[in-house]
């Protein structure tokens, strides 16, 4: 497991390739990459996070995630600070013996990195400097994982 | 009690820092809140709506009736807004 | 869109990074790497394709997905000939303005692939060659897909 | 009518061959499969479970009901195994 909470960029397709190679015993290997948009004007973004905090969040969720689907290894990168559109913000990777638990496992990251690790973004456009709002979309995300929900995996 | 207290995003531009140190007596979380409101106006505005806000007591999420004992560290901000 | 069917191995990272830098305006992407796994003794695997028909296959596929989600790109490498465990068999990429749109594209493909691009895998073990059996799961997965079922991206 | 024969996978292996051109009046697939296995035992032995064949016509994916008319090339498979 690897959690890495940095300003600085870093290369996807090289993490990717780290992250398959040692994942010995697994078939399939997930990612996703989260990309500043550049919509609306849209010229940077900052992103503000709990030192601590940040790492213990995102290792309990990667750890949750790990036994919920027998994962063999899983890899989230978060940056923080300032970055502009086609910068990669963030990444997940999951590994395992199949590919729905691998989807399964990236999709539940995404959504619990989206609403339970401490990062506030802002977004510098046209019109000034704003915090983006949470999203009722992101908290409905969540419910589908709760254990009484039936769950995309079992489909 | 001393409790370390850390604003994040909108909470800490309106109280106007990132961080402070208060001794208190508070006995929960929403207590404490209710104390800092009646400080000054900066807090009473960035605590004006719970809803808009989370918790942290030592870095785990928590509730506002959550009790303070053996806390060391509170942080206040928005609902996150990572991935 | 991309769609190559390929014996020569490929570098799925190089893939990934220059796919997410052609992809202006994506907000999200997911990718796939379907992997050998050498369990069960297995030391080879051997992949036999229908050209022409996979290509056509493929292609249509990868429209579907696209016009269902609105994708900004898709991406679909597939190998075919020997491989042995380790080696990454093919890979998929979806971008997208956003994560449930990429997620469930990439899903869609996956399933798809699986059973209705004209591929079929031999593998080679201790006990000798043997077809690899279609899975009941499988035809499962694609049932999601069809227009009637409720789709995870409602969710 | 002449038809472009192709097997995949085991059909191949079955019928020892990976394509045949051949002569037939077959409506439909149904009738061609019926006309092949009536030909020779490995053709027999490769159509004896239709239910776990598939067929495609000029590169779809058909039904054994379908008909033959201005199809050229018809391919013979298991069910695929792809991604």
């Amino acid at each position: 497991m690897v959690v890495r909470i940095d300003p600085a960029p870093f290369d996807a397709g090289a993490e990717l390739n780290r992250f398959s190679a040692r994942a010995a015993g697994a078939g399939a290997v997930v990612s996703f990459s989260g990309i500043v948009r550049g919509n609306g004007g849209l010229s940077a973004m900052e992103i503000e996070h709990y030192p601590g905090m940040t790492e213990k969040a995102v290792a309990a969720i990667l750890a949750e995630a790990a036994e919920r689907w027998g994962l063999l290894d899983a890899l989230v990168i978060h940056r923080h600070g300032r970055l502009t559109p086609g910068e990669t913000i963030m990444m997940v990777a999951t590994a395992a013996a199949h590919r729905a638990e691998a989807f399964a496992a990236a999709e539940f990251l995404m959504d619990y990195l989206k609403s339970r690790a401490p990062f506030w973004k802002k977004e510098y456009g046209p019109g000034g400097a704003t915090w983006v709002a949470a999203r009722d979309d992101d908290e409905t995300a969540l419910s589908r994982w709760l254990p009484e929900a039936a769950f995309p995996q079992d489909r | 009690m001393t409790l370390e207290l850390l604003y994040f995003a909108w909470v800490r531009e309106r109280i106007g820092l990132p961080r402070e140190r208060v001794e208190t007596r508070a006995a929960t979380v929403a207590e404490l809140v209710t104390e800092l409101s009646a400080r000054e106006a900066r807090y009473a505005l960035a605590f004006a709506d719970l809803r808009a806000l989370r918790v942290a007591l030592d870095q785990d999420l928590a509730e506002f009736d959550a009790p303070l004992a053996g806390v060391r560290e509170v942080a206040f901000f928005p609902p996150m807004t990572g991935g």
